[in-house]
């Protein structure tokens, strides 16, 4: 008995110090990625693109004077440089900047929130997928597999359209879009991890799953997962945007840059340069999520 | 053979999830599908006709295989709204989506190919750069805005091909009119997957470029072009998957691009069903799309298989 | 007159900043029949070398300096369209590992009837039969069926015997032979280096043949060349290297070696060979070498004829050892 | 513009010529190089998303029956577009002395375009598949359409091969302009392919004929050679469905139609620089939101006054639609003697509004829910047009939520009214063609389902007695008078909420000529051609 339990402490110290190794490790991994990060140029222009978006979008009620939801119909399709409205006004008479400040506010969230949600659980199903052995898995896998039977778009036009047009029911659908390939990602991460020694030996360590789940799977996994999620925000702007664009995203009269190009759309021939600016904006906001995820694809080494 | 057996036996759950998803999703839909078939104003008895043609009055599982038992045998009922027969619907659109599909397929895979093998030989190079560039634009770009532009640049300000449409007046079986009406959906349709599979190729071949493998074909003497081939073979293997995955993404596209084209596809009766509440050709569609997409990762995994010597045809 | 010579060769990588001397100022001569082998430890620049002969090294990045005369023709100066028709007709090259060195998704016979293809005016069927003829030579069983194999359906020994075909394909004057054995067993070892012998013996061909172990080379060398951080630090027949090793380096490398069954303990050469980008002054070997003087970190020691046929650059064989004030710092 | 069309017989047009109109109007005006010339191809983008469905009454609501029904086949009476009267049809005369009985005598030497001759009998086959439910062709789908027009019917007959006698309920001076929507087909092509399939193969006696169908592509027809008022000019009439405005426009700069149902509104002004002929002519029409009565808030008059005084309807016409429209008071247009002119107007006034909406007991305002359609027939442009009532109404505390629906899903929904599937909404944005027809006001506002679309749950016994009084009149002007009260009654009740009146705008290519604008929703295209 006395042997047994000395061992078990024994293990657990080794299990600690496998920790605490690995927690340095991580460390370093982390300065050195964010190192990188730091010195690539384009990394830096991303993210001054995106932090630009998030201030502007924080603070657009401070840095207009017009309201983003109703204007002067008498002013409806001004040109780009009219005094006033910088890039003119739609075709309800609002001043297009406002309307692209508050509109990036829609597509931030748009952007991130359906990705982050679709993180979480996608993240937990295929840690369980990927932990818990082949019967678990195959079932989770095969029964997001039907999910994975669709093309991203359709299927978040699919579950839109089933449950109506709005900004809630956007929130709904779009992350219904991206659990899956979040779990299967992570699954292979999972079990990526698990063919490894150290794994193997917190296992044969006895510590609880719970315990190797938070030290050991999520610190590991958290590389190639988060480098594939980052790939996902440019997705879900864009995918969110073209919901609204088909009348099933954002509805009027709230300021979001797909439902303005659909509202715009009748202005296109007659005031291209003012129609065409929210396609601009959704294009940059959407280029520089990918830049800095391709950044950060390089600084964390993942890319094959 | 057996290979390709397997792999359809192992879709078959997904199929089957798939008819579930679409019955499903139909059926969460607000408004009720009885309404889209009669008139209100109908009498009782018609409406109970036509609840019972259309299966509406039984209990949804019942529906369920009632509606799957005729969809195996390839008999979709008939659309609500076109009151014509679904299949005919269908069978119309995913040919017209296909010439779309196909196109942009083709522009895509063409373009993506040589821009790839551009960068990727030229690495580092101002071409590389604005091919990395433009496969990025590929990517974040919205394609119903890119189809926007182009219409007003090449069919309103230019004017040098159609903004809308699959052919001109009387020019049905015309394929140069065709080919006019097509190139500006394709290319808006395609310019995504243009980013994605440039950057693949790219990627791919610069993997293949450092094997050894690639200096012993110098070192027979082969010439430039000799070489080029087989790195070529050797990053089609990536590729083609990626290819294949992003025909799907163009069946999603083409929903947007179709719908602003009156472009006569899938995409577009997708669209113009979902407004019509059309639940019939909804659920056709969407199953149509996911076999369709599953069925395409099973041909692109054999192609795979065909392409890439080292995958164990057994 | 030789059928090779070569003089300063010097190759020279840029990377960034920094430029690796990966070949530094070798000098060496082939006559037809002759085998020469070059031994080294990994990173001491014999691959490099081996490549610069055959033009593969050359690249916007690379600085490559000194002649290389192969049978009458200045090699340096050739354009890369004339070079390739050198490649493989003239000059071939078996590499180390044939799985990595076939073109995985081609089969071998594809891979063969393009080289023959490549220099010699021959139909696709007269390729094809050629191509089964020297599968047969290297000794490949049944070789009609073996030509729409894919490398990873073949032994390790046969792909290599295959890599060989296609190096023979076109009677080279010029074999060059990097670590041809070194991923495979020990018995195939064998059966691949009689074959390269059985070969020569043929043709005539001269051969290099580069690998880090000399047990693998003293059996089919005449001559052995000892590279270090891209020098020869030592030259001489195969029994002048094995018998009377004067190099430190070299000695160090054969106590390395057990192949050769030398008594006694096995030493392993202290240390690393030095970075190429980072080649210390004088002796590149002087840092790890358990001889060092002085005058070894001082400049670098020339080539010296010690024997007849055996030269050795190491400033412990110079009859006046540069003193140690002459250090340049 | 689905239904209440009933049309003054008396109604002459004082057309308003608009700045923006470059084709004449009125009864006779036309391009004056128009006068000769036939052939071409006339393609028509329409606004549906989808071709109407090609039986007696199509769908896509009144622009499947301009587009369609209107060509292939007749009625016994016909609406003439052009000059807002009664023109004889497939009967050449008709006469009723107590307005209860009334008696076609039908045209001679008429054949459907299968060589079916036009008689009695198979004027009372075209009744009974609508009418008699132990008819073989009976056909409950359309017989539901139909039963507005056909509920004071109570017995038919053949009295010889080119008689047919028709028996009403009660007096109903309506009654011609009911018959103008009782489509004739040929009996034996319903025989031939049935109920069901019959709209695949239509045969009418219309001016034009089927061609060939590419589902939701294009319906190509070609002229009738035989029609009994004279052929088509044309050789050949397209029609396709383009359900977005820009889609119309970009494919009438590109040649791909050579009209063009409502193109954007912002492009007037470039149209007609480009030198294409822009039309419009104030026609029986009202673009209104239907509110639900039966529930707050819209069950109290003064939410309905501060709703309608909220909006801007001149801006709206005038700016946000380009002069394309005409704001409104009521459901009846301006032009109309039957327009009520006494009845009150309730102007653009926010703070009255305000105040209005305050006093009903909504002093921090109220969220309603309002369906829409996303285009079709007579809609206009929803799109900016509900986007700015949300606007406006949003001002004095009225948040609106307005939910867009295909255009037949949206028929689909009025017909069902507030019960069914919007019961959740307060109320429904519907294109009426208002005033069309004389019993629109009975069918709108009286009867409920299923003889009228009373779906707003409004009551008023005054405007109950009024259209009883008129309904029997014998005197077309008197009826017309009381008519008009029972509009002015329905507008100051603010039974519908009124938005704007639309002005028909279309865009012709140069090149197609001959057409006479219509006053009407409906177009007659016999008239038409297109040069070369």
């Amino acid at each position: 008995m006395e042997i047994s339990i000395h061992k078990t402490n024994h293990k657990e110290k080794d299990f600690k110090r496998d920790v605490m190794d690995e927690i340095q490790e991580n460390t370093q991994t982390r300065r050195s990625f964010i190192q990188k990060l730091y010195s690539d140029p384009v990394a830096w222009g991303a993210t001054f693109w995106i932090v630009l978006m998030i201030g502007t979008a924080v603070f657009a009620p401070f840095l207009t004077p017009y309201s983003p939801v109703s204007g002067n119909i008498g002013n409806r399709l001004m040109p780009i440089g009219t005094p006033g409205h910088f890039l003119g006004t739609d075709e309800q008479g609002r001043d297009m900047i406002t309307r692209i400040l508050f509109g990036g506010r829609m597509t931030l969230l748009m952007g991130i929130v359906p990705v982050a949600a679709a993180c979480l659980v996608g993240g937990a199903l295929g840690v369980i997928a990927g932990y818990f052995g082949k019967a678990v898995q195959s079932i989770i896998m095969r029964c997001l597999d039907v999910f994975y039977a669709f093309p991203a778009l359709v299927l978040a036009i699919a579950i839109s359209a089933a449950l109506g047009p709005g900004v809630r029911n956007t929130f709904v659908s779009l992350p219904i879009v991206f659990i899956a390939p979040i779990a299967r990602v992570t699954a292979t991460a999972v079990q990526q991890i698990k063919g490894l020694e150290f794994f193997e030996a917190a296992r044969v360590s006895g510590a609880s799953h719970w315990m190797i789940i938070r030290f050991h799977l999520i610190r590991n996994i958290f590389r190639p997962v988060f480098a594939y999620v980052s790939t996902l925000i440019g997705i879900s702007i864009l995918v969110a945007s073209s919901l609204s664009f088909l009348g099933l995203g954002v509805t009027p009269p709230t300021a979001e840059w797909g439902a303005m190009l659909r509202s715009l759309q009748d202005a296109l021939y007659t005031q291209p340069t003012v129609a065409i600016a929210p396609g601009v904006m959704i294009f940059l906001t959407a280029l520089a999520f990918n830049l800095l995820s391709d950044s950060i694809q390089d600084a964390l080494d993942v890319r094959s | 053979m057996t290979r390709l057996f397997h792999r359809f036996l192992q879709a078959i759950p997904t199929l089957f999830g798939i008819t579930l998803v679409a019955f499903a999703l139909v059926h969460i839909m607000p408004g009720s599908p009885i309404d889209a078939l009669v008139p209100p104003d109908a009498s009782a008895d018609v409406r109970a006709q036509v609840i019972h043609i259309y299966g509406l009055d039984k209990p949804l599982p019942v529906q369920y295989v009632l509606w799957l038992t005729h969809a195996v045998r390839g008999d979709f009922g008939m659309s609500i709204g076109m009151r014509v027969p679904v299949n005919q619907l269908l069978a119309q659109a995913i040919q017209n989506t296909l010439i779309l599909g196909v196109a942009a397929a083709f522009f895509s895979f063409v373009t993506g190919t040589v821009l790839g093998v551009l960068a990727g030989l030229n690495q580092g190079k101002w071409i590389d750069r604005m091919v990395s560039t433009l496969g990025l634009a590929g990517v974040s770009i919205p394609a119903y805005w890119l189809a926007m532009v182009m219409v007003i640049l090449f069919s309103i300000q230019l004017g040098w091909l159609p903004s809308s449409g699959m052919h001109s007046q009387g020019q049905e079986g015309n394929v140069l009119d065709l080919l006019a009406h097509v190139v500006i959906p394709a290319i808006a349709l395609g310019f995504t997957p243009v980013g994605v599979i440039s950057r693949m190729v790219r990627t791919s071949l610069l993997q293949v470029v450092k094997q050894d493998f690639v200096l012993a074909l110098r070192a027979k003497g082969l010439m430039r072009r000799q070489i080029l081939w087989h790195l070529l073979r050797n990053a089609a293997l990536p590729v083609l998957t990626v290819t294949g995955l992003e025909l799907g993404y163009l069946l999603g596209g083409s929903i947007l691009v179709e719908t602003i084209f009156a472009w006569p596809g899938l995409g577009g009766l997708l669209n113009s069903a979902i407004g019509l509440r059309d639940i019939p050709v909804i659920q056709a569609g969407i199953l149509l799309i996911g076999t369709l997409f599953v069925l395409m990762n099973i041909v692109v995994d054999f192609v795979n298989s065909a392409v890439d010597p080292r995958i164990q045809r057994t | 007159m030789p059928l090779l010579q070569v003089e300063h060769l010097s190759v020279s990588f840029k990377q960034g900043q920094h430029e690796s001397q990966a070949v530094n100022g070798i000098s060496l001569d082939l006559e037809p029949h002759q085998t020469l082998g070059v031994i080294g430890e990994s990173g001491s620049g014999k691959s490099v070398m081996l490549k610069s002969l055959m033009g593969l090294t050359r690249s916007p990045k690379t600085r490559i300096s000194g002649k290389i005369n192969f049978d009458g023709r200045e090699l340096t100066g050739l354009e890369e369209n004339e070079f390739s028709s050198v490649r493989g007709k003239e000059i071939s090259m078996v590499f180390q590992d044939a799985m990595t060195a076939l073109d995985p998704v081609f089969p071998v016979g594809d891979q063969l009837v393009e080289t023959i293809r490549r220099h010699q005016h021959l139909s696709k069927k007269d390729a094809l039969e050629k191509a089964v003829e020297l599968l047969a030579k290297v000794g490949i069983a049944s070789p009609r069926s073996r030509l729409d194999q894919y490398p990873h359906q073949m032994s390790g020994g046969m792909r290599q015997r295959v890599m060989i075909a296609i190096a023979i394909a076109c009677q080279p004057k010029l074999l060059l032979a990097d670590e041809p054995t070194t991923a495979l067993d020990v018995t195939i070892q064998a059966q691949v280096l009689s074959l390269i012998k059985e070969l020569q013996k043929e043709s005539g061909m001269g051969i290099i043949f580069v690998s880090h172990d000399i047990g693998a080379v003293a059996s089919i060398v005449d001559e052995i060349a000892v590279m270090y951080a891209g020098r020869i630090v030592e030259r001489g027949s195969v029994q002048q290297i094995i018998h009377q090793p004067s190099h430190p380096y070299t000695q160090a490398l054969l106590a390395a070696n057990v192949t050769l069954g030398m008594k006694g303990r096995l030493r392993a050469i202290q240390g690393q060979p030095p970075r190429p980008d980072r080649l210390p002054y004088g002796c590149a070997f002087a840092p790890r070498c358990q001889f060092a003087v002085d005058s070894c970190n001082g400049m670098s020691p020339k080539l010296t004829t010690i024997e007849q046929g055996h030269d050795v650059a190491c400033w412990l064989m110079e009859e006046e050892p540069v003193s140690a004030n002459m250090q340049v710092v | 513009m689905k239904k209440w069309m009933r049309k003054s017989l008396s109604c002459s047009v004082a057309a308003t010529v608009l700045s923006l109109l470059v084709v004449g109007c009125g009864n006779s005006a036309s391009t004056p190089e128009s006068k000769q010339g036939s052939g071409g191809t006339l393609i028509i983008g329409a606004t549906f998303s989808n071709l109407p469905n090609m039986d007696v009454y199509p769908d896509q609501g009144y622009e499947g029956r301009r587009f369609v029904g209107n060509q292939l086949y007749d009625p016994l009476i016909i609406d003439n577009p052009n000059t807002n009267s009664f023109d004889p049809g497939l009967a050449s005369s008709w006469e009723s002395k107590d307005m209860k009985v009334w008696t076609f005598h039908l045209r001679s030497g008429v054949k459907f375009q299968d060589g079916t001759a036009w008689n009695a009998s198979s004027a009372v086959f075209n009744l009974d598949r609508i009418l008699n439910k132990n008819f073989q062709y009976y056909y409950p789908q359309v017989a539901a359409l139909l039963t507005a027009r056909t509920k004071e019917i109570t017995s038919y007959q053949a009295i010889d091969d080119m008689t047919l006698e028709i028996t009403l309920k009660e007096q109903d001076s309506f009654f011609p302009s009911d018959v103008t929507q009782i489509l004739f087909a040929s009996p034996t092509a319903i025989q031939k392919y049935g109920n069901d399939d019959y709209q695949n193969h239509p045969v009418g006696t219309g001016p034009f004929a089927v061609a060939k169908v590419v589902p939701r592509q294009e319906l190509d027809l070609v002229p009738n050679k035989d029609y009994w008022r004279g052929a088509p000019k044309l050789d050949q009439l397209i029609l396709k469905p383009m359900s977005d405005p820009a889609t119309r426009y970009a494919a009438l700069l590109s040649s791909q139609i050579n009209w063009a149902e409502v193109p954007p509104t912002e492009t007037i002004p470039q149209i007609k620089q480009k030198g294409f002929q822009v039309v419009t002519k104030p026609y029986p029409h009202i673009w209104a939101i239907v509110p639900d009565m039966s529930k707050p808030p819209f069950n109290d008059k003064r939410v309905r006054e501060a709703f309608v005084r909220a909006i801007d309807r001149k801006a709206m016409s005038d700016q946000l639609l380009n002069g394309a429209s005409i704001p409104a008071d009521g459901p009846m247009y301006p032009e109309s003697n039957l327009y009520p002119k006494d009845a009150p107007a309730f102007d653009y006034n926010l703070d009255l509004a305000k105040q209005l909406l305050t006093a009903a007991g909504y002093p921090n305002g109220v969220t309603i829910a309002v369906n829409m359609p996303s285009s079709g027939s007579g809609n206009m442009w929803p799109l900016p047009m509900s986007e700015f009532i949300q606007q406006q109404e949003a001002k004095i505390g009225i948040n609106i939520t307005f939910r867009t629906y295909d255009w037949n899903q949206i028929i689909t929904q009025y017909r069902a009214g507030f019960s069914g599937p919007m019961a959740d909404a307060n109320g429904i944005a519907y294109s009426l063609a208002s005033g069309t027809l004389l019993g629109d006001l009975e069918t709108s506002f009286v009867l409920k389902e299923p003889q009228g679309s009373d779906i707003m749950g409004y009551d008023n016994p005054q405007l109950d007695q009024l259209v009883r009084q008129a309904k029997a009149s014998t005197d077309p002007a008197g009826r017309d008078k009381l008519l008009a009260q029972g509009w002015g009654i329905v507008q100051s009740d603010i039974a519908l909420l009124p938005v704007v009146h639309d002005l028909n705008l279309r865009v012709l290519s140069p090149k197609v000529q001959g057409l006479v604008t219509p006053a009407t929703w409906f177009v007659d295209l016999t008239t038409v051609w297109v040069s070369k």
